[in-house]
């Protein structure tokens, strides 16, 4: 019993869920790359996002979590499940895969790897001497309208941009007479 | 970190106890309700409704989800089979996470999250996906039908619905339910909001995909929309969800607009119940009361009139509290 | 009148027959004989006076058809009657270019009784399935079928 | 080892009969009408005589949420595979109805030339309940149901299931 | 404290209303007309009151600021807020009058128009733009509204867009405008830069204390003068003006004459101190406005179309009154003179369009001759009122404009080259010149025949015609067919009969406005000599233009076709047209097209020539990489990426 | 591109019923779509054809009266009285004026019937439930005084050649005056619930709208014909039975839309209640069966047209005597099936919801179609 | 040391989302199979703000920020592709971006 409890500590119990997320997020990207069912590749995505989600709730934000499943889940997967609806005729058999490509894109996304986890492994990450403990969205607010109050402009023009775009690209087809 | 820790650590029995009492009250909550809209239609339609299986046929909904899990579950030839079988359980889950922010009153509540609202909001985009995945999967034309459909209208209302939620947290500043029930000791939100509660009940309707937005699943259209291929169990899950959706859209309009547990003599929860219920009736109502609108009709009047408005509402809401 | 009109435009035909109907025995104002060929003009010449397409059906004279077209009026009651003689075998030529509503009327004609329409659009069976090899309507077909 | 075919190998007692009872009461029909008697059928289940009452009133569009198939009206030659293929896409346990002379029998249709009709529902797929008439009153209809209640259960509907138990 | 304190929710309430007017109407009820009006006229009615008790309540009192942050950061401070001192004050009372009497006019006007609605919508939105304009506190606000007057202006001008003519000359005030905002805004990211503040009363206290750099008072001034050029219509930058009376008549009475236009020269008097202490800056100021007072009144001498007189009279007057605000900073006088003549030209310019709106809508035709011919002046309060204006554009006493230009004549006199004076008044001959033209014309019509020598006027003409047949109105239904002559609306004489009035009174306000702007009012040394001079001009311009046009034998072709290489220079509008076209093919087009060619026949055709053989070769080997095959392309470079990454990371 | 990929449409089919819930009955429409959008739809009928017509070569003349009831089972006594008013003409009978009175009365409460039936169906079609339930139970008040007469709820077979066979009495006058008065008290209800519900007004006005042409060339009768504006009635053009002693006035739309065909229905219900009204003040007295009415009924040898107006339109019977006891052609005339046939230039550049509204508005009764 | 409260392995985490990504858009044929695959490379990149900011930043609102930018800019990239790829599906009936070569020289 004492053997247990002792096993079973906060610490570990986040662990575990820590290493289901982590699961989710990579089980889920190789559905979303590797199936061959394009909406299978959705719905890994949506798997996957869950899982940054979840990973985004171990870095302390909630907030950003849930931001992520509203957008990414809510708005941009569905999106893209719209358009597989609206291009893609659903019956047809998937396209044979090109092996020189796969292969191909197989060594170069490897040779990336590799370059990147020898950066990683030999940079020397060093925190800020001084760190605020203020992770409150009110925050996260504020920033938005002081320091980077440009970039809030120029996002909300691109979204606005691409909006008009997406309507204007994607019109034209049958309308009601 | 400390968040998840906190999250397993002395939490963990509350939320383990609120699960268990979650998944009771769903339950409950999806027979009686499917009970009260037959007894509700019935008696707008000069009829008594279900009478013989129990006293006023309260048993009735028993018997139904008896029967149904009697059933046998025809997985058809030619469906995507793992999607087929997860999506009414992906129907059902953020549905049930929802009920971990809700506050029945100041002290029932399982977590009072900062961010509450918006864990509500972004699992309840989440139920588009299973619909998705229903229909998708169903390998029917009519399903497929009722999926694109339920998609083009949840794109359309979201954003309203969401820009009315803002309008709410812009006059507390806070994401947190409690606080936006608090706010509301004095005055509901309804009276200074009225534009805001039409347009949010307007939203909610059409999310739930209820009458007379239930094009999704418009009978003398699609046969059974989305769901049309679903039998016994699976095809109640649906029925399950769509009812507990139906709890949440009125709880989170009796939170953010009735002042939520906030009544006189009665308990806390007794208030938010019957609030609860009220707007439940009235979403029953609409359903009992009017045609299905056309598909384009619906999405016109989300991108022409809903959204405006909304954004119109946030407006006048952000420039009166700044000049305040 | 419609009734004079009517006989006044069909008149250049030279239709077999164009004689005025006893209403009161058979409900028709008008009497028309015409051979097959001719029918399409005569059709012409009811849609020219506004008139609309009541009613087509074929009797099964046993040694002959007998085609009967009903034309009638939505502006005066003029009913008029239109008989032409078809030999067995032998094809009618269509009216559904003049009027889009005998489409159907034809079809079922042909899927009664067997009767070849030239040139209609969509001469396939109509009530009966796709599959089935009889004529209902002929009067031999009690003969031939039998019990089922 | 002997087991007569038809029987389960292991009974369930009263689990089985709660599931029949639960099964009895809440019939719902598949929205589905031949002729005339569609018409009673909706009668049936409006205002003045209910269905609801009895939880039949639940008419499903799509054949796999029914329970019970009520054939009401004439079925023709060419509508006979369809009315196999929607009683074959329903889940079990699963009911027939044949409402009206023309599902029993071809009703006033059936002559010696007859050419365009199934004379009878119970050709082509199982029928458990008649109901006669041409059509059938609303009534009948109800007194259908409840006869194929009682079929289910063996004893008949819930008040009757109290009394019997009592 | 929105609602507490009663000056700031008018204020607040002045620019919302007719922004919620434009949304409602656009949104809603474009396609119901009787709404869409009364919501307009709601949303203007309110803040013309609130600007008429503004104007009473607080006119004799300190500037009242308001500012709330709107983009603050370490280095730079945009506020949003109001300014209200007297300057603001008279504006928003011009404003909001003439605009709420040019939507009353419209409804006569435009009724039956099929895009009643959204000419209501776009009125609003000009309202909202022109109001946030006048009483914003700071520039970059101010930049703004400035951009939001130029689309309203483009939307009215083009408003019937399926005439190729009006979309065209939207599109040219859009682009010309354009040209001196990109100076303006220049100019205030100079200000932004090396001074930190858009501020409007910080700005100019900053440019009275000397606080600010020489050079940078002066290049800022000159950038943000190009903007005053295209939205005042100043010299190049004027030949949007005179195109934009495309657009239905009321609105070149409200934007292309009253109030728009004077965006520019109330720019030039709202920051009249910073402007005021670069010499520099006022002297390049004051010789382009003269050019353009010049310019535009000979231009006008010879315009056959109504609205072009006027137009061009505009552009002349608003020259007048950079001019006058020019030498006034030269001669360190006040910005009194500038800006009373602007606000006398907003009354009496207004009536002189809405007048000949009023012409234009009866006779179907644009064409003065062909209005006098078929009986114009039969319409006599038009045509009362057409003369009382025209008697003030020409500065005859007691008419308001009589008053104003004496004023300016007065502060030209200050300075020390009397050739700007000589010029003023030359120009005010031919002010008066031109404008009696007209009246004359209309007064006393001769015979059809006698106009057939007249350049330009094409006699009998319809088409022409902005107001009707053209745009889908119903000539029938609606009887403005030119022989039937029926009463005017009521609703179109009204505004006409309160600017008559204005332009009677304001001339005598003088005193008062002064005090107003001021704080005290200078009696003015009456200058006799001046005086006379001036009177005597304008009296000269109207015999001559009596001797030309109005008297019973009169030749009925002007002075000025004595000289005709002179009248055709002026018919062609000095030849500006033309300028700018072979200055955008010459410069802009000119520059990157010989670019272009020089990289195709240099280095693709040499390329060709000199590799020829060796580029079947080696395209062979390349077309791997080159397929457009995307995902290839993409291939090489990650894998490219990748090796020389790895390469790196070995060597560390 | 199209080549490599085997698409040649983006088009696809969709099978509209035979069991669907919007085709009242055993329809199938062929749907070729391209989105939501209808390219072209073809229906398919016949699966509720029972061979009435062969049915009548065998039977005797009297032995078939009960089929007619059968064939358009929501407005039979108008078959019936087509019927017997064809095989009256034969035998030169003349009905006496009382059992014309009862046919008109009993004809038009039958017509009242099936116009509120298809007035809930439709709206059932559109999304409401509970005016359909409000229809019904109007139509039970309804159907207990028919069924007290005739003896049926729906299939009546209920006029004889020569006249009726029972008379009507003073309870029955009573009750349909009652009923008259009830069902106008219950006008304001449908027209708030429905006639002026923003949803329906939406969904039905300036859609499926039919020209007059389009009448002419396709043979479209009844409500559907006046709502596009022609006044063509066979109980005004033709004045058969009683009905030329009633005041009452033919309803017409002006845009042809659906909305319009649901305005004409709703008045012409009025305008039923007012003949039944009239009929019930002006009933005359006498026989309700012509004399020497002959035992076997053997019509000399010729051909009869007959129409009368339904509640869907224009029902014609040709029957072919060859002085027989059995009818020797038997040709039922019925309008759904000219109406259904205009269907597919109806449906098509539509949505899918439109043609449910459509469909609905045709107001069809399958087997009427198919017979 | 916990697993999860080292900043390797959420950089580590993210290096495999961002491998798989690429690999997705290097091999894969459909363009919406390419935009998912996108969306995992800025999930990728969106990880690594998020770690830096709860272990190294001075401030932890700025990762956040900027995890909320590249949110917004995938939604805008998102809208644009799909409306895009709709719209070469109307053209080309393909999504299949090696039919898209329309480019070529």
């Amino acid at each position: 019993m004492n053997a247990v409890s002792a096993w079973l500590t906060p610490q570990t119990a986040a662990t575990a869920a820590f290493v289901m997320v982590i699961g989710l997020t990579i089980v889920g990207a190789l559905i979303a790359v590797g199936a061959r069912n394009i909406f299978h590749n959705v719905l890994g995505l949506c798997v996957s996002l869950f899982g940054v989600s979840g990973i985004f709730l171990f870095l302390n934000s909630p907030f950003v979590a849930l931001m992520e499943i509203l957008i990414y889940i809510g708005a941009i997967c569905v999106a893209i499940c719209f358009a597989i609806m609206l291009s893609e005729p659903m019956y047809l058999p998937p396209p044979p895969r090109n092996k020189v490509k796969v292969l191909g894109a197989a060594i170069g996304a490897g040779g990336i790897f590799v370059f990147l986890g020898l950066l990683l492994k030999k940079t020397q990450w060093t925190a800020a001497p001084e760190r605020s403990t203020d992770w409150s969205v009110t925050t996260i607010g504020h920033y938005f309208l002081t320091n980077y109050a440009l970039i809030f402009e120029l996002v909300s023009l691109l979204l606005l941009v691409a909006m008009i775009g997406a309507i204007v690209t994607a019109r034209g087809g049958r309308s009601k007479p | 970190m400390e968040l998840v820790a906190q999250l397993l650590g002395s939490e963990g029995a509350r939320m383990v106890v609120g699960l268990i009492a979650v998944i009771a009250l769903v339950s409950v909550n999806a027979l009686f309700l499917i009970w009260m809209e037959r007894k509700v239609a019935a008696h707008m339609q000069l009829r008594p409704g279900p009478m013989e299986v129990g006293p006023h046929g309260a048993f009735q909904t028993v018997a139904d989800a008896i029967k149904l899990m009697g059933k046998e579950l025809i997985t058809p030839a030619e469906v995507d089979k793992p999607i087929f079988w997860l999506a009414p359980i992906v129907i059902f889950l953020p549905v049930l996470l929802s009920f971990l922010v809700i506050p029945f009153s100041s002290t029932w509540i399982i977590r009072d999250m900062d961010v509450g609202i918006l864990l509500i909001l972004a699992f309840s985009t989440l139920s588009v996906l299973s619909i998705l995945m229903a229909g998708w999967s169903s390998n029917n034309k009519y399903a497929v039908f009722g999926a694109i459909r339920s998609v083009a209208q949840n794109i359309a209302y979201e954003i309203p619905l969401l820009v009315t939620v803002m309008s709410i947290i812009l006059m507390v500043g806070s994401f947190k339910l409690t606080d936006i029930v608090a706010a509301q000791s004095g005055l509901w939100f309804v009276v200074v909001q009225p534009l805001a509660f039409i347009l949010f009940i307007i939203c909610a309707t059409a999310e739930t995909n209820r009458a007379p937005f239930d094009i999704p699943e418009a009978e003398s259209e699609l046969v059974a929309g989305f769901h049309t291929e679903y039998t016994g169990m699976r095809f109640a899950l649906f029925f399950l969800a769509e009812y507990t959706n139906m709890f949440i859209a009125a709880a989170v309009a009796t939170l953010l607009f009735l002042g939520g547990w906030h009544g006189p003599f009665l308990p806390g929860v007794v208030w938010f119940l019957i609030k609860v219920y009220a707007v439940i009736f009235l979403l029953m109502w609409f359903r009992w009361t009017f045609p299905r609108t056309r598909f384009d009709q619906l999405i016109t009047f989300a991108w022409k009139i809903l959204i405006p408005l909304a954004f119109v509402n946030l407006l006048i809401t952000a420039l009166v509290l700044k000049l305040r | 009148m419609l009734k004079d009109n009517l006989t006044k435009a069909l008149a250049p035909l030279n239709l077999e027959k164009v004689a005025e109907g006893d209403y009161a025995k058979t409900g028709y104002h008008l009497e028309v004989a015409a051979l097959p060929a001719q029918l399409p003009d005569v059709a012409q010449a009811m849609l020219a006076a506004d008139c609309f397409l009541e009613s087509f059906t074929a009797v099964d004279l046993n040694e002959a058809f007998d085609l009967v077209y009903h034309f009638a009026s939505f502006d005066e009651l003029c009913r008029t009657a239109v008989h032409v003689p078809l030999g067995k075998k032998k094809g009618m030529p269509t009216i559904s270019h003049i009027y889009p509503g005998a489409d159907w009327y034809e079809r079922e004609v042909f899927d009664l009784f067997g009767i070849h329409f030239f040139n209609h659009p969509n001469l396939k069976r109509l009530l009966l399935p796709e599959d089935a090899d009889f004529h209902p309507l002929l009067k031999d077909f009690g003969a031939s079928q039998g019990n089922d | 080892m002997e087991t007569k075919t038809g029987e389960p190998l292991i009974h369930l007692g009263v689990l089985e009969e709660a599931l029949n009872l639960a099964r009895a009461n809440s019939l719902w029909p598949l929205t589905f009408g031949l002729a005339c008697c569609a018409i009673e059928m909706m009668a049936a289940g409006a205002a003045r005589f209910d269905l609801d009452r009895f939880g039949a009133g639940v008419f499903r569009p799509s054949p796999r949420q029914c329970d019970l198939m009520i054939v009401a009206g004439t079925i023709s030659k060419k509508m006979a595979p369809a009315v196999v293929r929607l009683y074959e896409q329903m889940p079990a346990p699963k009911w027939v109805m044949a409402m009206g002379n023309c599902a029993i029998s071809g009703g006033p249709f059936y002559y010696p030339t007859q050419y365009a009709i199934v004379p009878g529902a119970d050709l082509i797929i199982p029928v458990d309940v008649y109901v006669p008439g041409c059509p059938p009153r609303p009534e009948t209809l109800i007194e259908g149901i409840l006869i194929l209640e009682e079929k289910i259960t063996k004893r008949g509907r819930l008040r009757k299931f109290r009394d019997a138990k009592g | 404290m929105v609602f507490s304190d009663p000056i700031l929710l008018g204020c607040l309430l002045t620019v919302f209303l007719p922004l919620s007017a434009f949304a409602l109407i656009m949104i809603f009820t474009r396609d119901n007309h009787k709404l869409s009006l009364a919501i307009s006229l709601v949303a203007s009615t309110i803040p013309l009151i609130i600007a008429w008790t503004f104007f009473f309540k607080l006119g004799g009192r300190a500037p009242i600021i308001y500012n709330f942050d709107w983009l603050v950061s370490d280095i730079v401070k945009v506020p949003f807020g109001f300014l209200l001192d007297p300057t603001s004050l008279v504006m928003l009372v011009i404003v909001a009058s003439i605009s709420w009497l040019v939507q009353v006019y419209s409804i006569g006007y435009m009724a039956g128009d099929q895009g009643f609605g959204r000419y209501y919508a776009d009125l609003s939105l000009f309202a909202l733009a022109m109001l946030t304009l006048v009483i914003s506190s700071g520039l970059l606000q101010l930049y703004i509204a400035w951009e939001l007057v130029g689309l309203a202006s483009y939307l009215l001008i083009g408003f019937w867009y399926e005439k190729f003519s009006a979309s065209e000359a939207g599109k040219k005030a859009f682009v010309v405008t354009r040209f001196g905002d990109i100076g303006f805004f220049i100019g205030l990211v100079f200000l932004v830069i090396f001074y930190g503040n858009l501020d409007i009363a910080t700005v100019n206290a900053a440019a009275v204390s000397k606080s600010m750099p020489p050079w940078l008072l002066t290049a800022s001034g000159l950038l943000i003068f190009c903007g005053v050029m295209g939205k005042s219509a100043q010299f190049p930058l004027h030949v949007w003006l005179p195109d934009a009376m495309e657009g239905p008549t009321p609105v070149s009475a409200l934007l292309h004459s009253a109030t728009m236009v004077a965006a520019g020269v109330y720019l030039m008097t709202r920051i009249f101190p910073f402007f005021a202490a670069s010499a520099t800056t006022m002297t390049v100021i004051l010789v382009i406005s003269t050019i353009t007072l010049i310019l535009s009144s000979t231009i006008a001498l010879v315009a056959t179309d109504i609205k072009q007189v006027w137009a061009y009279s505009t552009v002349s007057q608003l020259g007048f009154m950079a001019m006058g605000l020019a030498a006034a900073a030269l001669a360190s006088g006040t910005l009194f003179a500038g800006y009373y003549h602007l606000t006398t030209h907003a009354a009496f310019k207004a009536l002189l369009f809405l007048c000949s709106g009023v012409f234009i809508h009866h006779y179907g035709t644009n064409d003065f001759f062909s209005m006098a011919t078929q009986g114009g002046r039969k319409l006599l309060i038009p045509m009362a009122c057409i003369t009382i204006a025209a008697l003030a554009l020409a500065g005859i006493f007691p008419f308001a404009g009589f008053f104003s230009k004496e004023l300016i004549l007065t502060t030209l006199a200050h300075l020390d080259n009397k050739l700007w004076l000589v010029l003023g008044l030359f120009g005010a001959f031919l002010t008066a010149y031109y404008s009696f033209r007209v009246i004359f014309v209309m007064l006393f019509p001769k015979a059809p025949e006698a106009y057939l020598k007249v350049p330009g006027h094409i006699p009998h003409v319809e088409d022409e015609a902005h107001g009707h047949g053209a745009h889908g109105h119903d000539d029938d239904a609606h009887g403005h067919g030119h022989d039937e002559h029926h009463g005017v609306p009521w609703v179109m004489v009204f505004p006409l009969l309160v600017l008559a009035s204005f332009t009677l009174i304001l001339g005598f306000c003088q005193g008062y406005l002064e005090k107003l702007l001021l704080g005290a009012s200078h009696p003015h040394a009456m200058n006799y000599f001046l005086l006379v001079a001036a009177v005597g001009c304008a009296l000269s311009g109207i015999a001559m233009a009596w001797l030309d046009w109005g008297r019973k034998d009169a030749k009925c072709v002007g002075f000025i076709s004595k000289f005709p290489a002179l009248q055709t220079f002026f018919i062609q509008k000095w030849y500006m047209d033309h300028f700018w076209r072979w200055f955008l093919n010459r410069f802009i087009y000119g520059i990157f097209s010989k670019w272009f060619t020089y990289n195709d026949r240099r280095v693709v055709d040499g390329g060709v020539d000199a590799v020829a053989f060796s580029t079947v070769g080696s395209g062979r080997l390349l077309s791997f990489i080159q397929t457009a095959f995307l995902q290839y392309n993409l291939l090489f470079m990650v894998l490219v990426l990748a090796g020389v990454g790895i390469y790196l990371m070995m060597g560390r | 591109m199209t080549e490599l990929l085997g698409i040649e449409e983006k088009t696809y089919t969709l099978n509209l019923g035979p069991q669907h819930p919007s085709t009242h009955g055993v329809l199938r429409v062929i749907l070729e779509m391209d989105g939501e959008f209808i390219i072209k739809a073809e229906p398919v009928i016949g699966y509720g054809h029972r061979g009435h017509e062969h049915m009548a070569e065998n039977r005797n003349y009297t032995q078939f009266l009960p089929n007619l009831a059968r064939v358009d089972y929501l407005h039979a006594l108008a078959y019936n009285q087509c019927y017997c008013m064809a095989v009256e003409k034969f035998l030169d009978l003349k009905v006496p004026e009382r059992a014309e009175y009862i046919r008109v009365i009993t004809c038009e409460l039958n017509r009242i019937t099936s116009h509120l039936l298809w007035f809930g169906a439709y709206l059932m079609d559109l999304g409401a439930f509970t005016p359909f339930l409000y229809c019904f139970d109007d139509r039970e008040h309804l159907l207990d005084l028919l069924d007290g007469l005739t003896g049926s709820r729906l299939t009546y077979c209920f006029f004889r050649f020569g006249g009726v066979p029972i008379d009507i009495d003073d309870d029955f006058v009573a009750g349909c005056r009652a009923f008259v008065s009830r069902l106008r008290s219950r006008w304001d209800d449908y027209n708030n619930l429905v006639t002026k519900n923003v949803i329906f007004i939406n969904r039905t006005r300036d859609v499926g709208i039919i020209t007059r042409d389009q009448c002419i060339k396709y043979g479209i009768t009844g409500p559907i014909l006046r709502g596009s504006g022609i006044p063509y009635d066979i109980r005004k053009s033709e004045a058969y039975s009683a009905y030329p002693e009633f005041d009452f006035e033919i309803p017409i739309g002006s845009k042809g839309d659906i909305y319009d065909r649901y305005i004409v229905r709703l008045a012409e219900m009025e305008q039923s209640c007012r003949i039944i009204e009239q009929a019930c003040n002006q009933l005359p007295d006498g026989p309700i069966m012509a004399e020497k009415v002959p035992k076997r009924i053997k019509p000399p040898v010729g051909e009869v047209y007959q129409a009368v107006e339904t509640a869907r339109g224009s029902f014609g019977m040709y029957i072919v005597s060859q002085g027989d006891v059995k009818p020797y052609r038997i040709k039922l005339r019925t309008p759904s099936f000219a109406n259904m046939s205009f269907f597919p230039e109806m449906a098509v550049d539509n949505l899918v919801a439109d043609l449910v509204a459509n469909l609905g508005s045709i107001d069809v009764v399958i087997p009427e179609i198919d017979r | 040391m916990l697993l999860f409260n080292q900043l390797q392995t959420y950089l580590f985490l993210a290096l495999v989302l961002f491998v798989i990504g690429l690999y997705g858009v290097l091999a894969r044929r459909s363009l919406i199979a390419i935009l998912i695959s996108v969306e995992l490379i800025l999930n990728a990149a969106s990880i690594n703000f998020m770690a830096f900011n709860r272990f190294l930043a001075p401030h932890p609102a700025v990762g956040q920020v900027i995890t909320l930018f590249i949110m917004a800019v995938a939604a805008a990239e998102a809208a644009i592709a799909l409306s895009i790829i709709v719209a070469v599906y109307r053209k080309m009936r393909s999504i299949n971006v090696e039919h898209a070569t329309e480019l070529r020289g």
